[in-house]
């Protein structure tokens, strides 16, 4: 994207120089961006450790009394919420995925850097937003998903439940931009030469993860948002009362929530299979098998989610089939262990502690793995479910699988961060205290749940077989605790006296391994043109299968070129403050302090625009973007059509919410009181539109601006007279039918799905304004016509949201739904 | 079997060349004529009493049509990048498939209602 | 920048893994005779028998699995870190058959796991009972179970009692937010959600007494909601319905009279049940506020099976529900001394 | 036991094998030995399928057998064709000047996909089944349509033409991917439903024992395990030879510059 051309100082020769905490407030530098998001997690890991032990304590004894029931209720759920969407996911996509993506793939920085940087501000204040229980009101207290309906207001009183809803809310679209950023850059910000099948192995889980991201928040965003409408303002989406029923957040939270899962685990694969070839001395075995895999447990991923379900009476043919499915994850699974088995079979292994951590991994992972087959049949799942043998379960794939591939990725990429090398004995005593303390606190779990010992229990009566585990758990999650001791003295040592690290401290194989230690802003002086898989170790030792002993060519040439004309993107203060717009937004909806939310939003939307025209050459930012690009295509257009691929998954959400609760609906109004004459006029409206907005495309390709922009203008009139309608529709149901908001299901459901496509025209009319002015200011020609391309893209999108929902929605109101 | 077949349409080479290609004007007006036609079709079929029992299907196919041409020709997916068409069918698809899953999954239960 | 690797490293790691296993066996199988209150080893319905059989064959799988692939790690480490600074034999990149093995042996696991799987689900689910099937209505509250016998009218909280040998239907409905009805040794676990009647369709096998408990996360005492099932004779179980059918004595004189008065005074008869002197039902479409106490002192527990229904137990209740089990939906209600002497003595006379 | 066919399903074979035989006569060129397996497992598995005791099965209302006919028609038998055309027989075909254009047309992957689409789903849809496939008392016309809507769906996989180019791999995955949508939504309600969803199969017993309902929730379950294995493989063997390719090809369009890492000094002030 954004290319200024700002002179880089010879002197400056790594990201970690200069620009004091304003340059890091304002960094646009993925690396940096990085290092911000490993700290915030890494501080959120405390925070999440100490509720686990607080949790743990309080289990140590039957009928203890350490914590009272209220305070262990928040501590589980907001031990699982931290874990997962404040520590592993941003260690994860966030710290590693920035770090290495540009780095792997050899780029300069990934495609959109002030939106890489907005994602880092928006998910620090979602963080706070789901932590600000500390200060007032409570944490969350629903378990980490929030089973609907004790979330209702009814039930959960409190602002606990706001906590989660809107913190999920924000994180949620710092989850999605990032992962759209990543997409694109991945896709299209590759090196010359590097073809799919020679990327290395993690970018392929990222490439997957935030495939993942992009197609499962959505399904996450739509049930919160109902989640919130119905504690905001009173609606029935997950209220019995009214018709509706609270397994619907159950679908909508698992369809998000498995991938999520995947989400969790596919970056740990993938860090595994960077540390394992380097230090055994191969080349990792089968890599198109382990791409398969990846490919195929995200894919079964979305024909999974209801496994979590078994007990809520699917019935028998939806048992048999989520039953089905989730066994057949074990394949690909089972694929990626032995594939790494194979790895260090026959390699020259090195017992470094990355090593080690990554070792553990695969047995630990496996056992995790394992006990999953069980949960995948009913009959099985419907005597462990919500028991103790879950809790292992989710631990050992996640805590003893996630967390220790971010430790052997810690330890690993250690080096290149910070250009130190950390203390390999402390290293050690790290391994062994984690590996021991870990697995003796988790594997007994699987005891207590066979002894039926129920999750997310307070207390428990004496003499249930449960005492001594729990006890013994207790004591070693006391070590766990202590096992972090060494890694922090360690981090420490190694700041102060570490030995200073090489560009390739581990004779790695990737490209990462290829620029200065710690890399310099730039990353790459010169973009490499990669040849074959694990590109750097060719570049050293002739092919993939050499055995590293004698290097066939002199790895290291003098770079050409003067890295004073490579342009990076400027800092920018903006991202920042569009992160505390949203929080600003969120604060204000939690304390219901309107002026918060109208001047958060000013301050939104100032920065927005404010960041648009910060380049003023906006609309061809880099010519040579699309000639560079890996697919001969423009960054800025991929992304649009991947957002518009999120938001499909959006409005689906919406729309079988509404099909479902219309033949539920209870209450006088029905879908008999929409208006066919006047939404078929609306129609064509909006389909008139599109066809203005094409014609301004062709104008501006023509460079005919004057015609460009009075199409524009008519494109944007058009979208207002049909909001127009829509407001004239929603006035007339509202004032003269008296179908409120949240009259019953039906009202809800469709002022939700119709007001949403309202809402994305409104953006939309608003985004064609903008570039109408720009049109008549003369900014917009042939060269800078991609601008009104995507504008139109998305104008478009909205057209035809509209032709599914017209004839859904209006159409079909009187057949009977589903 | 030739492989020749498979081969000439691989290389990646060939996206940037099917990066400029737009339709004109008039083959906008032609498409949005026929997503008139297809609307008045669509509310033709609407209000005529005998169609009433295929409604379901001759909607969808209806709206299916102007799906596809506001796609292919407005979005213009038929001349640009098949890259793009993947970004906006994958996706689709599994919005499809979520539509599908939860009416079937929720409108089972319907059948089950408590007492 | 090799680190060389000593061999007993590699032990260390072996034994803790062996260490793991061995604590496993021993962990996994409760001293002989014992059986834990919700043990989920000790299937005592045919039901539960079935779902245990495919967890001991899955049980099998994994562990033969996790040997081989602990096998194979093990053996890799001891073989081969001794090979530092040697050229590499094994430069495979890929294997054909080595990868077609470990595809076609999970799948073959998978379809010897589904099978059975989806035979149980199709024969434990049924849509239509006979008429001779006793069914048991369950009712999930914040945070006691309620449970009702259609056929003969009997109300009881907390405790059910069901005939051996004869199929028993748990139709199951929440009155609040979802809880899941979960008794280990009979009949594993179902949701118990609002709106919506779940089932578990069991026959019991053996008589005795069997504990169950709310696995859901339904909110502050999540942990104290728990019941008791009691597998009766058929003997036994006419007997107990006939009892919990008869009237309820109504105590004349003594502190027990008192303490009827006050029940019907205070706001107790507001939310329970005594057949006889209060009771709301008509109202309720399904499920009271609190337990039917008709027939109180015939139960072995209290509020939601946490403790033994003693007087001393049953006072520090009603003095402070929110003490006994946080967040409780039965009000304090400032009794104490005579008055709190009397309720309980009036309470416990209702056997 | 006498093997019975039925007369349209004999005039397609028959069309079949003397296309393929008179094409291969009157070119007077001999196909592969892999072609012609493919091509005569085509038939075979129409011939297993459609004629003798299947058929007679599915005569007597077995559903699950009438679901595993449909899918040997839009499944195996088409792909196998196409593999079993050589592109010389291909060519004088699809490149006449009159069949061209229309043949450009419905091999366009989303025409093809949204035309077996719409034609899968409306033979299922259950007015259209009852009035179409069995109150009309011939089957094979239904059979020839799904054969025919089948090919054009596996053409842009399995095109024999270099002039008509196959889709490219990732696309072919996508397109695999699409795939899912149309099955789905048939197989599921089926499988799903809470009565016997057409009227045809209602009454009567059907063959194996089972009842109206069980073998509707059977044949819903060939029909959709069936299809999602069987797609998951297409997909698998259309991946790995995706990245068989990648891997042996070099890299296009670019010079072959060697790697060249940075310097490993830190000076940059060049």
């Amino acid at each position: 994207m954004a290319a200024q051309p700002r002179p880089i100082h010879a002197e400056q020769t790594s990201y970690l120089e200069g620009g004091g905490i304003y340059g890091w407030l304002t960094t646009i530098d993925h690396k940096r961006i990085a290092v911000l998001y490993g700290v915030t997690a890494v501080f959120f890991m405390a925070l999440g450790g100490f509720e686990a032990m607080a949790v743990r304590t309080q289990l140590m004894y039957p009928n203890n009394h350490f914590l009272s029931a209220q305070t262990y209720n928040q501590f589980f759920t907001t031990h699982g919420l931290t874990m997962i969407f404040l520590v592993i996911m941003p260690l994860e996509t966030g710290f590693f995925g920035n770090f290495l993506i540009p780095l792997q793939i050899g780029a300069r920085d990934v495609a959109f850097p002030r939106l890489n940087a907005l994602s880092y501000w928006i998910f620090l204040f979602g963080a706070i937003t789901l932590n600000l229980g500390w200060l007032y009101g409570g944490l969350p207290n629903g378990g980490w998903f929030g089973y609907a309906n004790l979330t209702e207001r009814y039930y959960s009183p409190g602002p606990n439940i706001d906590f989660f809803d809107l913190g999920l809310l924000v994180l949620g679209v710092s989850s999605v931009m990032s992962a759209l950023n990543f997409f694109v850059t991945i896709i299209n910000m590759r090196a010359p030469g590097m073809t799919f099948f020679r990327m290395p192995l993690f970018i392929w889980s990222i490439l997957v993860t935030v495939i993942l991201i992009l197609l499962a928040f959505p399904s996450l965003t739509v049930g919160l948002i109902f989640l919130f409408m119905d504690r905001y303002f009173d609606t029935h989406y997950y209220r019995v009362i009214a018709g509706a029923t609270p397994i619907l957040w159950q679908h909508l939270f698992w369809i998000f929530g498995h991938p999520e899962v995947y989400i969790m685990i596919l970056p740990a694969f993938g860090l595994i299979s960077e540390v394992i070839p380097v230090f055994s001395g191969k080349p990792l075995f089968g890599y198109p098998m382990m791409v398969y895999a990846i490919i195929a447990i995200a894919f079964l991923s979305y024909g999974v989610w209801g496994h979590h379900m078994f007990a809520t009476g699917m019935g028998p043919v939806a048992d048999m089939t989520f039953s089905v499915t989730s066994l057949l994850i074990a394949i690909p699974t089972g694929i990626k262990i032995f594939n790494w088995l194979f790895t260090v079979w026959g390699g020259r292994l090195r017992f470094t502690t990355a090593y080690l951590f990554a070792l553990a991994f695969v047995i630990q992972f496996t056992i995790g793995g394992l006990s999953g087959m069980m949960h995948a049949s009913p009959p099985i799942d419907l005597e462990q479910t919500d028991s103790y043998i879950i809790v292992a379960h989710f631990h050992y794939v996640l805590g003893l699988g996630a967390l220790f591939a971010i430790l052997a990725g810690f330890y690993f990429y250690w080096p290149k961060v910070t250009g130190r090398m950390l203390s390999e004995t402390l290293g050690k005593w790290h391994f062994w205290l984690a590996v021991w303390s870990f697995n003796a606190t988790f594997f007994p779990m699987h005891f207590l749940g066979e002894l039926g010992m129920p999750r997310r229990i307070y207390t428990y009566a004496p003499h249930m077989g449960w005492d001594f585990w729990n006890k013994w758990e207790t004591w070693n999650a006391y070590i766990i605790a202590l096992s972090f001791i060494p890694l922090l003295l360690n981090i420490y040592w190694s700041l102060t006296n570490g030995e200073r690290a090489t560009e390739d401290p581990w004779d790695a194989r990737t490209l990462e391994w290829s620029v200065p230690t710690p890399p310099p802003i730039y990353n790459f002086a010169e973009v490499p043109t990669v040849t074959a898989r694990d590109a750097f170790w060719v570049a050293k030792y002739g092919s993939v299968e050499a055995s590293g002993l004698t290097q066939s060519a002199p790895a290291i040439a003098p770079a050409l070129v003067d890295v004073s004309k490579i342009h990076i993107p400027a800092p920018s203060l903006y991202p920042l403050l569009m992160g505390l717009g949203i929080f600003g937004m969120a604060l204000g909806m939690l304390i219901g302090w309107y002026r918060v939310i109208f001047t958060a939003m000013a301050l939104l939307v100032f920065s927005a625009i404010a960041m648009a025209f910060e380049y003023p050459n906006w609309g061809e930012e880099n010519p040579h973007a699309v000639a560079e690009s890996f697919l001969g295509l423009d960054s800025r257009k991929v992304g649009m059509w991947s957002f518009i691929g999120s938001e499909t998954v959006f409005f689906a959400c919406l729309i079988s919410t509404y099909m479902v609760y219309k033949s539920r609906s209870l209450g006088v109004y029905d879908a008999g009181i929409l208006n066919i004459p006047l939404t078929s006029f609306s129609t064509f409206v909006l389909l008139t539109s599109s066809l203005l907005m094409v014609l301004a495309l062709a104008a501006f390709q023509r460079d005919d601006h004057k015609w460009g922009t009075i199409w524009l203008i008519g494109t944007a009139l058009f979208g207002c007279i049909f909001l127009g309608g829509q407001v004239y529709e929603f006035g007339d149901f509202w004032l003269e039918h008296g179908m409120v908001f949240n009259a019953n299901l039906f009202s809800q459901c469709f002022y939700t799905l119709v007001g949403f496509h309202g809402f994305h025209v409104f953006i939309g009319v608003v985004w064609l304004l903008v570039m109408a002015f720009a049109g008549i200011f003369g900014k917009l020609n042939a060269k800078r016509s991609l601008a009104v391309e995507i504008c139109g893209l998305y104008w478009h999108f909205v057209d035809i949201v509209w032709v599914v929902i017209f004839v859904l929605v209006y159409l079909m109101r009187t057949v009977k739904g589903a | 079997m030739s492989e020749s077949a498979v081969e000439h349409v691989t290389a990646p080479a060939h996206h940037a060349a099917a990066e400029s290609h737009h339709p004109t004007a008039v083959q906008y007006l032609v498409v949005a004529g026929i997503l008139t036609v297809l609307t008045v079709c669509e509310i033709g079929v609407y209000y005529i009493p005998a169609l009433q029992s295929v409604l379901v299907p001759l909607l969808l196919i209806l709206s299916a049509g102007k799906f596809y041409l506001v796609a292919a020709y407005y979005m213009h997916l038929h001349f640009d990048s098949r890259i793009f068409s993947g970004l906006f069918f994958f996706p689709l698809t599994l919005a499809a498939l979520i539509l599908i899953s939860l009416t079937l999954l929720l409108g089972f239960l319907a059948h089950h209602p408590g007492p | 920048m090799t680190m060389p690797f000593r061999l007993n490293r590699c032990r260390i790691a072996t034994w803790s893994g062996l260490t793991l296993l061995l604590l496993s066996v021993v962990g996994c199988a409760p001293p002989p005779g014992t059986h834990y209150r919700l043990d989920t080893l000790s299937p005592r319905s045919a039901l539960t028998q079935r779902f245990y059989d495919i967890f001991v064959e899955v049980t099998v799988i994994d562990i033969i699995v996790l040997i081989i692939v602990v096998a194979i790690f093990v053996l890799a480490l001891m073989v081969f870190s001794t090979r530092t600074g040697e050229p590499t034999e094994f430069s495979w990149r890929t294997d054909v058959f080595l990868e077609t093995a470990w595809i076609v042996i999970p799948m073959i696991l998978v379809i010897a796991i589904a099978i059975p799987t989806v035979k149980t689900i199709i024969e434990t689910q049924p849509y239509t009972w006979s008429p001779d099937t006793l069914e048991v209505r369950v009712i999930a509250h914040q945070w006691w179970w309620e449970f009702r016998y259609p056929s003969t009218g009997v109300v009881t909280a907390d405790e059910v009692h069901i005939p051996v040998n004869r199929q028993i239907n748990f139709a199951m409905v929440s009155r609040d937010v979802i809880h899941s009805f979960f008794m280990p040794a009979l009949g594993g676990k179902r949701d118990v959600v609002p709106g919506q009647e779940n089932h578990i369709t069991l026959t019991a096998n053996t008589p005795g007494e069997y504990w169950g408990q709310c696995t859901e996360f339904c909110g502050d005492s999540h942990a104290n909601m728990r019941f008791r099932v009691f597998v009766d004779t058929p003997e036994q179980f006419d007997a107990w319905t006939k009892h919990q059918l008869s009237a309820p004595v109504h105590p004349t004189e003594g502190l027990a009279a008192e303490g009827a008065k006050i029940f019907a005074d205070a706001p107790c008869a507001v939310c329970h049940t005594v057949r006889g002197i209060s009771g709301l039902s008509p109202q309720y479409t399904y499920g009271f506020r609190g337990p039917d106490l008709t027939h109180f002192g015939s139960r072995g527990t209290i509020a939601g099976a946490i403790m033994d229904n003693t007087p001393e137990n049953l006072a520090l209740w009603i003095h402070n529900p929110d003490a006994v089990k946080p967040g409780a939906n039965m009000p304090t209600l400032g009794l104490s001394g005579h008055d709190l002497n009397a309720l309980v003595a009036y309470l416990e006379s209702l056997k | 036991m006498i093997w019975e066919a039925d007369p349209a399903t004999l005039i397609v074979l028959a069309l079949l094998v003397g296309g393929y035989a008179a094409f291969a006569l009157a070119l007077k060129r001999w196909p592969t030995v892999i072609q012609l397996i493919a091509f005569s497992g085509a038939i075979l598995a129409i011939v297993g399928a459609l004629t003798g005791p299947v058929d007679e099965l599915v005569k007597q209302r077995s559903f699950a057998l009438y679901i595993f006919q449909q899918l040997v028609l839009v499944f195996i038998a088409p792909p196998l064709i196409l593999a079993g055309t050589p592109d010389w027989m291909a060519r004088p075909v699809l490149t006449h000047r009159l069949i061209e254009p229309l043949a450009r047309f419905l091999t366009r992957p989303l025409v093809a996909y949204i035309l077996f689409g719409a034609a899968f789903a409306l033979v299922h849809f259950p007015p259209v089944c009852d009035r179409v496939c069995h109150v009309h008392p011939v089957y094979g016309d239904v059979d020839t349509v799904l054969l025919l809507v089948g090919l054009i769906l596996w053409f842009p996989l399995l095109s024999p033409l270099p002039e008509y180019p196959r889709l490219s791999y990732p696309m072919q995955v996508m397109y695999i991917f699409l795939l899912m949508i149309p099955m789905t939504a048939v197989a599921a309600p089926i499988t799903m439903a809470q009565s016997v969803v057409y009227i045809y199969y209602v009454e009567g017993p059907h063959p194996f024992g089972l009842s109206p309902m069980a073998d509707q929730v059977l044949g819903g379950i060939i029909m959709w395990v069936g299809q999602g294995v069987y797609l998951m493989f297409v997909f698998s063997a259309i991946f790995f030879r995706w990245a068989r390719r990648e891997d042996e090809t070099p890299p296009f369009n670019r010079r072959p510059v060697p790697l060249r890492p940075l310097p490993r000094q830190r000076s940059h002030a060049i």
